[in-house]
């Protein structure tokens, strides 16, 4: 480990705050770009039960 | 001028001589995921008319679209004179003239302008053609007055004034007698009878009655081959 | 010569114009249809002035600060002044239909987008590269770069006109498509305007600007050969949507 | 020269079935690349000389540069396929690949400007780089602006399709312009940290990290694929079957 103990490591050398800010900008998108599809998979199947269900009553 | 074409009997002076025009068969079109119509499937021989009636929106205006090549969103294979249309597409687009809903009539240009660039790409027109065929279809007058002085029946006279100048051998009109009065209208119809006599087919769309003598005219509803 | 279906056989005569007497036709037909709507014609020019004198009202009259503002200030008012004329280049034709028209001629449709851009640069353009040395003039540009103005406009002007009509082909059928326009083709702007006031830049310190002239015409002539297979291809797709 | 599985690649239903086979062992392969390369970035690199510590910024700025721009080219090919073969599915992996892209344009945008602070003492610089990476994004919003313009899903995805073409001509146009032009204009503060020679253990980690960048945006764009697919096709009688035994 490069870093002697772990203050050391959050701190970064006073540059602490670029590089968590950063990565932590990089999990968002990441996040991001796996939740809209999952969401929209989730939107797409209820529609599509409602409209079997709907289908279903017309029976 | 016609590229890769090979027709089967020519006549006399070389020229290709033919009597089956345009033969479509199982097309299919959709439109934004909606199916218009499917397994459609017609023959237009020389000299005949084919009228295409169906209510509205049910696809007679795309079907005419896909005839006039305007656009390729179809499934299903098209033959001008035996050959499949993509390969004699220019030969095809010289021998058609299509009229469609806006008859393409610039507003600040006259009537002689606006036919001259009409027809300017199939043949070079003299000043007394173009003035007569204007007074056919009842312009007489008309000539050098720019076209949005004209009421939206005389424009589309203008427009309808390129069947009076045109050699093609098909002819597809979208809605030809929108906007044209009655006597305007009869003319036309015995013009397009007269027409298809001697040889040219005709595909149009229209809603009224045509008093043509029936041996011309072929009826194709759309609608039979929707959903 | 009666087949045995006892129909009227009909002699088909290939009959069409050489592709260059066609675009001949179309060319002159918009240059008459320009001329015939003289009130829109003296809009890019104008906006084009309007827009290079607020720089001065805005920024400080100073004529040394705005010498060095001058190459700047005139290209980004010709860009701007083409972009909004774009619009207009297939809009008038695709509601009346003649678009369709033009869709379906016998010649290829390269030739007819080719005269159609040059009739619109002719209209909208070339007004821009008259005015150029009068707006120099106010900018207080140094007389050594007023010819290398001129030739950086003639360069890119139609330039620009070229990728503005891909654009203008792509965004024709969407209704409010002129703001969707400038986002598509601004981006395609950017060589065009950096090596522009490159030159004319270099041009006002006294250095040569023979390399930026120079790629401004290989831009040219790659628009020339390849925008016209897009704006067709655009065209195309818009028409059969 | 059989093409047979070209034409399978275009049936969205065998893509779904592969899909479902292959994800999730690409989600291990992505995760597990982009840890050990986040991790040795992060914890394991030397410092950097003259920058410190907030060079290994670069463990996140690079890659998402490089996957903007792989994403424009991917998108670019997929659209011309879809435009010169009517290929349903290029079509679709067109229009999925873009809001991607320009997250990661986006992503790069964000994370080289915050770099830019400690190394150049400014939020945002003209930098060539970080310029033609905002001419990018623009590239990618006008991309799904006019996506998103026109109603007709078939003519949205040709017409975007040769915007894509056209804009992957001009990249390198706009790459060589703004280097052209950067270097013109170039301020001293810059000129001084040009690209520093990395020694070898620095670049182990990037080159992990770049691979788990890519096997991250397969994955995303598989889901992205597979959300779409089930949308457009739920006519088809193979999704109502999947929808009936799954619920």
């Amino acid at each position: 480990m490069y870093f002697e103990s772990w203050a050391d490591f959050w701190a970064m050398g006073k540059h602490g705050l670029y590089v968590w800010s950063c990565y932590g900008i990089a999990a968002v998108v990441m996040i991001y770009n796996i939740w809209v599809p999952l969401a929209q998979q989730k939107r797409f199947k209820q529609r599509y039960l409602r409209q079997l269900r709907r289908e279903a009553q017309q029976q | 001028m016609l590229t890769s074409l090979c027709w089967n009997n020519l006549s006399g002076d070389g020229l290709p001589v033919v009597t089956e025009l345009l033969r479509v068969n199982q097309l299919v079109c959709e439109r934004d995921e909606r199916l218009l119509f499917k397994g459609l499937n017609f023959t237009l021989n020389t000299g005949e008319m084919l009228q295409v009636t169906g209510a509205n929106g049910s696809g007679k205006t795309s079907l005419l679209r896909i005839l006039a090549t305007l656009t390729d969103d179809y499934e299903g294979e098209i033959y001008f004179a035996g050959q499949a249309i993509q390969a004699v597409l220019i030969a095809y687009r010289q021998q058609q003239l299509y009229i469609g809903h806006a008859p393409g009539i610039k507003g600040p240009l006259t009537p002689i302008e606006n036919l001259r660039w009409l027809q300017g790409w199939y043949q070079s027109l003299s000043l007394h053609t173009i003035e007569n065929a204007l007074a056919k279809v009842g312009l007489h007058g008309y000539e050098d007055v720019p076209c949005y002085s004209l009421s939206a029946g005389q424009q589309r006279r203008v427009a309808l004034a390129q069947l009076y100048l045109s050699h093609q051998a098909l002819w597809i009109l979208d809605e030809p007698f929108t906007a044209i009065d009655l006597k305007g209208v009869q003319h036309l119809e015995s013009f397009l009878a007269e027409q298809a006599s001697q040889g040219r087919s005709i595909i149009l769309t229209t809603h009224h009655q045509l008093n043509v003598p029936d041996g011309l005219v072929k009826k194709l509803n759309v609608a039979d081959y929707g959903e | 010569m009666v087949s045995e279906l006892n129909v009227p056989a009909l002699t088909i005569k290939p009959v069409a114009v050489s592709p260059g007497g066609a675009a001949w036709i179309t060319l002159c037909r918009d240059l008459r249809l320009g001329f015939r709507r003289q009130a829109e014609l003296i809009n890019p020019p104008l906006f084009f002035l309007i827009v290079v004198t607020l720089f001065p009202l805005g920024i400080s009259p100073d004529p040394a600060f705005l010498a060095k503002l001058a190459p700047g200030v005139i290209w980004i008012a010709a860009l701007l002044a083409t972009l909004l004329a774009m619009d207009s280049l297939f809009r008038g034709d695709y509601e009346d239909g003649a678009l369709d028209l033009l869709l379906i001629v016998p010649q290829p449709l390269f030739m007819h987008v080719l005269a159609k851009v040059t009739a619109h640069w002719l209209l909208t353009g070339l007004p821009l590269l008259v005015l150029a040395p009068i707006l120099a003039l106010m900018l207080s540009l140094p007389s050594q770069a007023y010819t290398t103005l001129i030739a950086s406009l003639a360069l890119g002007t139609p330039l620009l006109s070229l990728l503005g009509a891909i654009g203008a082909a792509l965004t024709v059928g969407i209704r409010r498509g002129g703001m969707l326009l400038s986002l598509l083709i601004l981006p395609l702007y950017i060589p065009v305007l950096l090596l522009g006031t490159g030159a004319v830049v270099a041009a006002s310190e006294g250095l040569p600007a023979a390399g930026q002239l120079l790629w401004l015409a290989v831009l040219l002539t790659l628009g020339l050969t390849l925008a016209p297979f897009a704006i067709a291809a655009g065209l195309k797709i818009t028409a059969s949507g | 020269m059989n093409w047979t599985w070209f034409h399978k690649l275009g049936s969205p239903k065998w893509f779904y079935e592969i899909s479902s086979r292959w994800l999730p062992w690409l989600v291990i392969l992505s995760l597990l690349l982009l840890v050990t390369g986040v991790v040795w970035g992060l914890a394991f690199a030397p410092a950097e000389r003259f920058q410190g510590n907030s060079y290994r910024i670069i463990y996140i700025h690079v890659p998402a540069a490089f996957l903007a721009q792989a994403t424009y080219v991917f998108m670019a090919i997929a659209g011309g396929v879809g435009l010169i073969w009517r290929m349903k599915m290029a079509e679709i992996a067109a229009s999925c690949c873009a809001p991607i892209g320009a997250s990661f344009t986006l992503l790069a945008l964000l994370t080289g400007a915050i770099w830019g602070k400690p190394t150049w003492g400014a939020w945002w610089v003209w930098d060539a780089r970080l310029t033609s990476m905002l001419i990018l994004l623009f590239l990618y919003l006008g991309f799904m602006a006019l996506q998103a313009a026109i109603d007709n899903k078939k003519t949205a995805a040709r017409a975007s399709a040769v915007l894509a073409l056209v804009g992957l001509v001009n990249i390198p146009i706009i790459k060589y312009s703004v280097d052209w032009w950067f270097t013109l204009h170039q301020t001293a503060s810059i000129k001084l940290t040009e690209k520093p020679a990395m020694p070898a253990e620095m670049y182990y980690p990037l080159f992990i990290c770049l691979a788990g960048f890519y096997c991250f945006f397969a994955v995303v764009l598989i889901l992205r694929l597979r959300a779409e697919i089930l949308h457009r096709e739920h006519k088809t009688g193979w999704v109502k079957a999947l929808m009936s035994n799954k619920c």
